[in-house]
């Protein structure tokens, strides 16, 4: 197959109940790269994910990590192999704090997640990643705050953080950015510059300006299937991508966020 | 009494007063038929043993507590120890379930103190789990077994049915009830054990199979109880089986089941009694004094429970002392006649208490003039013959 | 056609909206901007009578409605458009869209500014496609259509619509914006909370600023355009 | 033969009342989200209250058909908005303790007062005969308990699915707020579909009344089997807890009339596990979804 | 198979905000925002000396329990906190209710009865045998169970249990049905442990045993993956954790647990009656929870302490009405103070601390 891919996907189907939401959809990953998706609301995007990450079973097709078929595991098993995803509704342990959630990214793969019989304070020896994640993402001062009480912005954050945590292959971001102010989605997006390195990610976004910036790649979904994939330069001058998804003031948009 | 110390006030007692312990249930399935009532026929004994001995008592001092076992025997357990150690409990009295029953028994024998078993009805207890500080004093599953089954076949209920809720009362009555029956030279046409307990409520199968059975039984005996009781015989007049010619013989009844279901839906029943309240002139005097107090008339539980008690009392009274040894050697083999217990007499082998049981028969409506006064007694079973022959299985 | 007079909003012990005044006027669209947790969103629950702690005036067409239950202010024809878009995992799309009661003018309530569920249908296809479903399958964009097509169809004459672009593509941006105009042409006044800038300018008449708790600045449109690089920076939005 | 679809029978009389049963906690699950622990105790409480107006104010029992579940419907709404009411923004599992709560103390006060033995309830002379089926004779009572009680339940199924009632009660149990911010007013709903759920329960309890035994623990073991039934037909849809309803009686009748009593006493909870392990959400349940 | 049907795996839907893991403590009327900065970090949070002092008060308590009751009420509260706690364990850190515990607990009272009788072992063997025997119960039920949550889990829970009830009473070759196994003996290296007094203190190490393997388990790596699959199941999974897996050991190690004490309490009362299998046992274990507080732990000490204590009071008291008492109480609890005893007071004791630190 397409032996350099890291994540490739062929064929890939999903339906709901006789509505087919991800139809037929061929997708190839380079290591390293970060590749966006993007496409109109409803477009499949998120159920992609959704069947990336484990958390939906395809209907018909396979998904391959590493040159391994990891078709219909289930998201555990992903995570572990490598894929890790932040959500596009923010989802976090409300109670627990910043490094709570840092602390069970890290043990997921060591297997201490099993030991009852232990103290937990054997996740001491995390400490000192902990601390560094959450400086990378800055929330060095929020380290104890329980996740309920972040801003909004913080707890974007700490989802890259946990993504982070996990040492992932492939980071997969559901609109990262949405609903965020400027400011804080510039810090966003240089924060994904900097995470990139080493990782291949794969990213959900509208906001053109943060594709432009991070995307090496971008495939265009509309209505299940892929529409275009190219650069961003390509892609953002197609005709059937300004139809289906742009609009006609792209261009205008574009610039002002920028 | 005769010929009794006549001690100055509690001086021969251990501790200066008697206490009677009534242990049963006074929130469950039970508390009717027994219940908070017993406790007041017990407190109706002491008063009468104060007002016949007045100051020649042992002991002016005699109290009854009491304590809810809600019929579990875990429950009972903890709470009879505690009563013997904790109350100074003399002897406790009632204990309604036969599983907790046993266990009061074992307490019983290991605090050496008496217990006066009324309400449970299992033969073990003069059985296997005898032993020298429990009595068993008003029936037990053979006395109901063989009283219903041997008199109604006698009488002409040839063809039997049995149908018993799948535990081991109804299975010891069953067996208990067939083996009357057959002895009396009946027959048992079918048996079937129902779930129990019951949670559907529903006993139609077996009363649409009853009609189709060959040859037809005359008779559908039952050993369900309470709730489960009434239910079998709602569903018996809804299904029409006493026109169809079934009769229905139901193994325990207390008057208080009689009571709930009215006479209407059982006009015809025939059971076994211990005793009962309309019976004679001491009865209904009893009877009289019992709804005065309680609002209700008594059941054969409430009368045995003042049977005891009073039996008790007035073995302290003869022998003027509370020790347990004592009291129980004075009991022993002791014949008696009160109001409860006739032809009564205490064994000594397995202290079964034999009295004299009465089969009777539900009224039909038209005949109830009073207010529970809803059966007739068929006729009385001699104590000699209500009752089994002591077990070997009993070892004091 | 609302004021909003000294309004102050508490969360517990935490004050969140210090005495804010505004006005919008009939068949206009105003909108509400400010940084993330400056309060909008507070703001627009107070108006509709959603927010327990609040203190202050609120009147529509100058009759007082701060002691007015939610749903006897929903009648008077407020429509809101909460932020987390307010999907039922129990109804299907269409069993929501119909779920608000129509106002109309007869039976007291509203004006007869409802869009017949064709209408909404034409707007919106996908929501005409996928109306069976129930709207927590969903994607977020088309959540935010249904939210949006919800009060559209309830007839409501006062949207306060709280991020309604949040998460939709660009071209829906413009349809939203698009629809927003034409409602605004049909009479019906909206207060618009948004982060994105040149989205409100594009629908809006007017512009409060809100900033800690209180209102900053009152702009015109043309104010806002020609201060928008200031105002991206100063403000972050 | 004749056997056979005489156990059939009864075991849709027996279905008729679970599915009633069901039906009651389904329509109160559906709307509100509050899984009724006290159903069995409304049950009880409809059982007796034809008893006592019967016994105590001379009310037959057709007037008690229709007096009771009204009766006990207010009383439903009552505690609804003393109790269930405060908890619904809180997990459901509070209002299932809570409505444990309540089972407890109403099965008390029913049994202070009116004791733990049954209390008689005859079966109206109307329908005391019994019905020439072909094959068999059959107690006309049982027959117009299985007519009633499939009555009843379309009727429900058609006023939720096909009215607007459904939907209101739907949307207002969900998200409370939003749905007040659509001008509707939450309270006036879901208080009476709490209120009709009770009601239904105690219409169940009048109809057992003639036929079993009246007392306060009637209802304590038979919500359990309710349970498992709901389970089965996937809680919250009103079609599955009535064909589950039905479907569990006739399973009961079979397994008591031709299976060890081991069989028949567990086959309901046999019959739950092999439905969670092929279909978790329950015969007609959907994941998570609409009623 | 069907397909995963774990209702917040799905992210599109907004029901994971609406909708709490499970039933704790959270009450919305407490803004977010006032809330202790972490569950865990409150636990862990109180100062050292505060916790000693309550670890020796409680052995304290622990060791002085049968001089100030009766002997035989303290081995009982003994063993229904064993059966608290392991219900809160399920409960309070993972969000599930059980309603079917009774099973692990009289499945243990069943098997330590009948191996005490028939094998004649000490008593400890006796219920580490019915203890493992609960545990190897509720690993079938578990599987089946944790594939539904919340109020799905409450009820399957509690119609497994109602089967297991069904089947001890119908085999009653061995169960000897409605009559239960009589005669278990109390057998320790010839000790006479008759009395009830001395019974306790023999005990007394199992239950304590018990009870440190429940907040070890809490405080372990292990119990951080629950808390965090009670609070959000989706993201757990997104963190690699196998969920059902978790929810599954959990279950077992909670019906090990309850099988302790189940096992203690067949022992001490020498019987084992059907009533350890019914419903309302399950039942009264977890109005023991909530009045003590959920997600307390120590919580079920206290609950079951109070309510043993005042049934045993209750019924001797003459007024009847247990139910009313009990339920009165639990539905109070419900409404007002659900945080429970445990809960109230450390709240209290948490405001009391911080008002002494920034007087204000
Ligand atoms: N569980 C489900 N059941 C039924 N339909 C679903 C389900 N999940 C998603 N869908 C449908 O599948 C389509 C794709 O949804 P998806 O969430 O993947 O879109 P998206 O591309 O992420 O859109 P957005 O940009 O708005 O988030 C939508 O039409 C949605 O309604
Ligand atoms: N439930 C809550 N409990 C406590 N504080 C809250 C709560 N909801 C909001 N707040 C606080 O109130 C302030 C105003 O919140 P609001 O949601 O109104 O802001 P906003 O301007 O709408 O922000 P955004 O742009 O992020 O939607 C914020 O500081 C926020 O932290
Ligand atoms: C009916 C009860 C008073 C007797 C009970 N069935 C027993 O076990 O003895
Ligand atoms: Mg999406
Ligand atoms: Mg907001």
């Amino acid at each position: 197959m397409t032996g350099q891919a890291l994540l490739s996907v062929r064929g890939l189907t999903r339906d709901f109940r006789g509505f087919r939401a991800v139809d037929g959809v061929d997708l190839d990953v380079a290591p390293g790269s970060v590749h966006a998706l993007v496409g109109p609301n409803g477009a499949g995007k998120t159920t992609l994910f959704n069947l990336l990450t484990g958390f939906l079973r395809p209907g018909a097709g396979r998904i391959e990590l590493d040159g391994r078929d990891v078709t219909g595991l289930p998201p555990e098993r992903m995570a572990r192999l490598g894929v890790a995803r932040s959500f596009q509704i923010t989802s976090l342990f409300p109670r627990l704090s910043a490094r709570e959630h840092l602390e069970l990214a890290l043990q997921s793969g060591s297997g201490l997640g099993w030991r009852f019989w232990r103290s937990a304070n054997l996740l001491r020896r995390y400490r000192a990643r902990t601390d560094e994640l959450l400086d990378l993402v800055g929330l060095g001062e929020h380290a104890d705050t329980a996740a309920d009480a972040l801003a909004y912005g913080r707890k974007r954050a700490l989802e890259l953080a946990i993504a982070l945590a996990l040492e992932p292959k492939v980071l997969l971001l559901d609109e990262p950015t949405a609903g965020m102010g400027l400011e804080d989605v510039d810090r966003t997006v240089d924060l994904i510059g900097r995470v990139r390195e080493g990782r291949t990610v794969v990213l959900v976004e509208h906001n053109m300006s943060v594709v432009g910036r991070l995307a090496d790649r971008v495939t265009v979904l509309r209505a299940g299937q892929v529409l275009v994939e190219g650069s961003y330069q390509e892609v953002r001058v197609d005709e059937r991508v300004i139809t289906a998804y742009l609009g006609v003031a792209t261009a205008g948009v574009d610039d002002a966020a920028g | 009494g005769g010929g009794g110390p006549r001690s100055s006030e509690g001086e021969k007692l251990t501790d200066g007063k008697i206490v009677l312990g009534v242990l049963n249930d006074q929130s469950g399935a039970y508390s009717e038929l027994s219940g908070k009532n017993s406790v007041k026929a017990v407190e109706m004994a002491v008063a009468d043993f104060k007002a016949k001995h007045g100051d020649k008592a042992v002991t002016g001092d005699i109290t009854v507590v009491t304590a809810d076992h809600q019929n579990k025997p875990d429950v009972a357990n903890t709470r009879a120890a505690e009563m013997y150690d904790r109350k100074a409990v003399d002897a406790i009295f009632d204990v309604p379930t036969s599983s907790a029953a046993e266990k009061v028994a074992d307490v019983a024998k290991e605090k050496r103190k008496p217990y006066f078993n009324i309400t449970a009805a299992t033969t073990t207890l003069s059985g296997v789990k005898c032993n020298k500080y429990t009595f068993h004093y008003a029936y037990d599953t053979y006395m109901l077994a063989n009283g219903t089954g041997r008199n109604s076949t006698e009488q002409g209920a040839r063809n039997w049915y049995m149908v018993y809720p799948n535990y081991q009362f109804g299975q010891d009555m069953e067996k208990s009830f067939s083996t009357a029956v057959e002895a009396a030279g009946g027959r048992v046409v079918a048996r079937d054990a129902a779930p129990f307990p019951n949670t559907s409520g529903d006993y139609s199968t077996y009363l649409l199979k009853a009609p189709t059975l060959n040859p037809r039984p005359d008779v559908l005996g039952t050993m369900q109880a309470g709730a489960e009781l009434v239910n079998l015989v709602k569903q018996y007049n809804e299904f029409k089986l006493r026109d169809k010619g079934i009769g229905l013989a139901v193994g325990l009844m207390f008057l208080t089941d009689i009571h709930s279901l009215t006479p209407a839906a059982l006009s015809g029943t025939v059971y076994t009694d211990a005793w009962y309240w309309n019976y004679d002139v001491q009865n209904r005097k009893f009877a009289d004094r019992f709804q005065a107090e309680t609002g209700t008339r008594p059941t054969f539980a409430h009368a045995a429970n003042y049977s005891a008690a009073t039996q008790y009392l007035e073995a302290v009274q003869a022998s003027g002392s509370d020790d347990a040894d004592t009291v129980v050697g004075a009991l022993e083999g002791k014949e008696v006649e009160d109001l409860f217990l006739r032809n009564g007499k205490i064994r000594a082998e397995d202290h079964r208490v034999v009295h004299d049981a009465y089969l009777a028969q539900v009224k039909p409506a038209v005949e109830v003039t009073e207010p529970w006064d809803y059966v007739k007694i068929l006729k009385t079973i001699p104590a000699a013959e209500a009752f089994k022959a002591p077990s070997p299985d009993c070892k004091m | 056609m609302l004021r909003v007079e000294n309004l102050s909003a508490w969360y517990g012990e935490a004050r969140v909206l210090r005495d804010v005044s505004l006005r919008v006027d009939a068949g206009e669209v105003v909108t509400l901007v400010g940084r993330n947790g400056a309060g909008k969103s507070t703001l627009l629950r107070c108006v509709m009578g959603l927010h327990a702690g609040q203190r202050g005036t609120v009147e529509l067409d100058g009759r007082d409605i701060g002691r007015l239950p939610v749903h006897r202010r929903a009648r008077l024809g407020l429509g809101w458009v909460p932020d987390d878009r307010g999907s039922y995992a129990s109804l299907s799309v269409a069993e929501q869209l119909t779920l608000p009661p129509v106002l109309s003018p007869r039976s007291g309530d509203g004006v007869g500014l409802s869009w017949p569920l064709e209408r909404i249908f034409e707007a919106f296809p996908v929501l005409h496609e996928r109306r069976a479903v129930p709207a927590s399958t969903l994607s977020g964009g088309e959540q935010q259509m249904l939210a949006l097509a919800r009060v559209l169809r309830m007839g409501a004459r006062l949207l306060l619509c709280d991020e309604p672009t949040e998460g939709l593509s660009p071209l829906l941006v413009q349809q939203v914006g698009d629809i927003l105009r034409q409602a605004k042409r049909h009479g019906v006044t909206v207060l618009l909370v948004e982060q994105n800038l040149r989205f409100a300018t594009e629908v809006a008449d007017r512009h409060y600023l809100l900033a800690q708790g209180g209102i900053a600045e009152a702009m015109e449109n043309s104010e806002v355009r020609s201060r928008e690089r200031e105002l991206l920076t100063y403000l972050g939005i | 033969m004749t056997g056979f679809l005489q156990n059939t029978f009864n075991g849709l009389v027996s279905g008729a009342f679970y599915a009633l049963l069901a039906l009651g906690l389904a329509v109160i699950f559906g709307m509100l989200r509050v899984v009724n622990f006290a159903h069995g105790a409304f049950y009880m409480l409809g059982a007796f209250g034809a008893y006592i107006l019967l016994a105590e104010v001379g009310v037959p029992f057709w007037w008690a058909l229709v007096l009771v579940p009204t009766g006990l419907g207010l009383f439903g709404m009552l505690l609804e908005r003393a109790f269930v009411h405060r908890l619904t923004r809180l997990d459901p599992l509070y209002n299932f303790l809570l409505t444990f709560g309540l089972t407890l103390i109403l099965q008390d006060v029913v049994k202070s007062r009116y004791g733990i033995q049954s209390s008689p309830y005859a079966t109206p002379a109307e329908l005391g005969g019994s019905v020439d089926l072909g094959l068999f004779d059959f107690p006309t009572y049982r027959v117009f308990i299985l007519l009633f009680a499939v009555a009843v339940c379309a009727g429900v199924w058609w006023l939720l699915t096909h009215t607007r009632i459904g939907v209101v009660v739907r949307a207002a149990t969900e998200r409370p707020e939003l749905t007040r911010a659509f001008g509707i007013d939450v309270g006036r709903w879901v208080t009476p579909v709490f209120g009709f759920g009770v009601g239904l329960a105690g219409l169940a309890g009048v109809l057992a009344a003639p036929m079993r035994a009246v007392n306060p623990l009637m209802g304590a073991d038979l919500i359990i089997v309710v349970f498992a039934v709901v389970v089965i037909g996937g809680l919250g849809s009103i079609f599955g807890s009535v064909a589950a309803g039905f479907g569990i009686g006739l399973i009961q009748a079979w397994g008591e009339a031709y299976a060890p009593p081991i069989v028949a006493q567990t086959l309901v909870f046999i019959v739950m596990a092999a439905v969670l392990l092929l279909r978790p959400a329950g015969l007609f349940g959907r994941e998570e979804s609409s009623a | 198979m069907t397909e995963r049907s774990d209702k917040s795996s799905v992210d599109v839907a907004p029901e994971t905000p609406d909708t709490p893991g499970g039933v704790v403590p959270q009450t919305p009327e407490t803004p977010a925002r006032s809330r202790p900065p972490s569950v865990l970090g409150a636990v862990a949070g109180a100062p050292a000396w505060v916790r000693y002092a309550l670890l020796v008060v409680g052995l304290a308590v622990a060791l002085w329990l049968p001089n100030g009751l009766y002997p035989a009420v303290a081995v009982d509260i003994a063993c229904w906190a064993l059966f608290a706690v392991s219900v809160d364990l399920l409960l309070g850190y993972t969000g599930l209710l059980s309603f079917g515990h009774a099973a692990f607990w009289g499945t243990s009272a069943y098997v330590t009865g009948l191996v005490a009788i028939h094998a004649g072992l000490p008593f400890p063997l006796a219920v580490l045998g019915g203890a493992l025997a609960a545990a190897a119960l509720a690993a079938p039920i578990g599987y089946l169970a944790v594939r539904r949550t919340g109020i799905y889990f409450a009820m399957v829970t509690l119609a497994f249990a109602q089967m297991i009830y069904f089947v001890a009473n119908e085999w009653r070759g061995v169960t000897r049905g409605e009559n239960g196994l009589q005669g278990v003996p109390r057998e320790l290296a010839g000790l006479d442990l008759s009395d009830e007094y001395y019974f306790y203190y023999a005990a007394l190490p199992i239950v304590l045993a018990g009870l440190f393997a429940a907040w070890r388990i809490v405080n372990s790596p292990f119990g951080r993956v629950l808390v965090g699959i009670r609070d959000n199941p989706a993201r757990a999974r997104a963190l690699g954790y196998p969920v059902h897996r978790y929810k599954l050991t959990v279950f077992v190690l909670s019906g090990f647990i309850a099988g302790l004490g189940g096992g203690l309490f067949a022992i001490g009362h020498r019987f084992v009656s059907l009533d350890v299998l019914h419903w309302t046992t399950s039942g009264k274990a977890v109005i023991m929870v909530v009045l003590g507080g959920i997600g307390t732990l120590w919580g079920g000490l206290l609950g079951a302490a109070v309510l043993v204590r005042l049934e045993d009071w209750l019924s001797f008291s003459g007024f009847d009405m247990i139910g009313l008492v009990t339920g009165g109480l639990f539905v109070l609890v419900v409404l007002l103070f659900r945080r429970g005893i445990w809960g109230s007071a450390a709240a209290l004791a948490q405001r009391w601390g911080a008002g002494r630190r920034r007087p204000h």
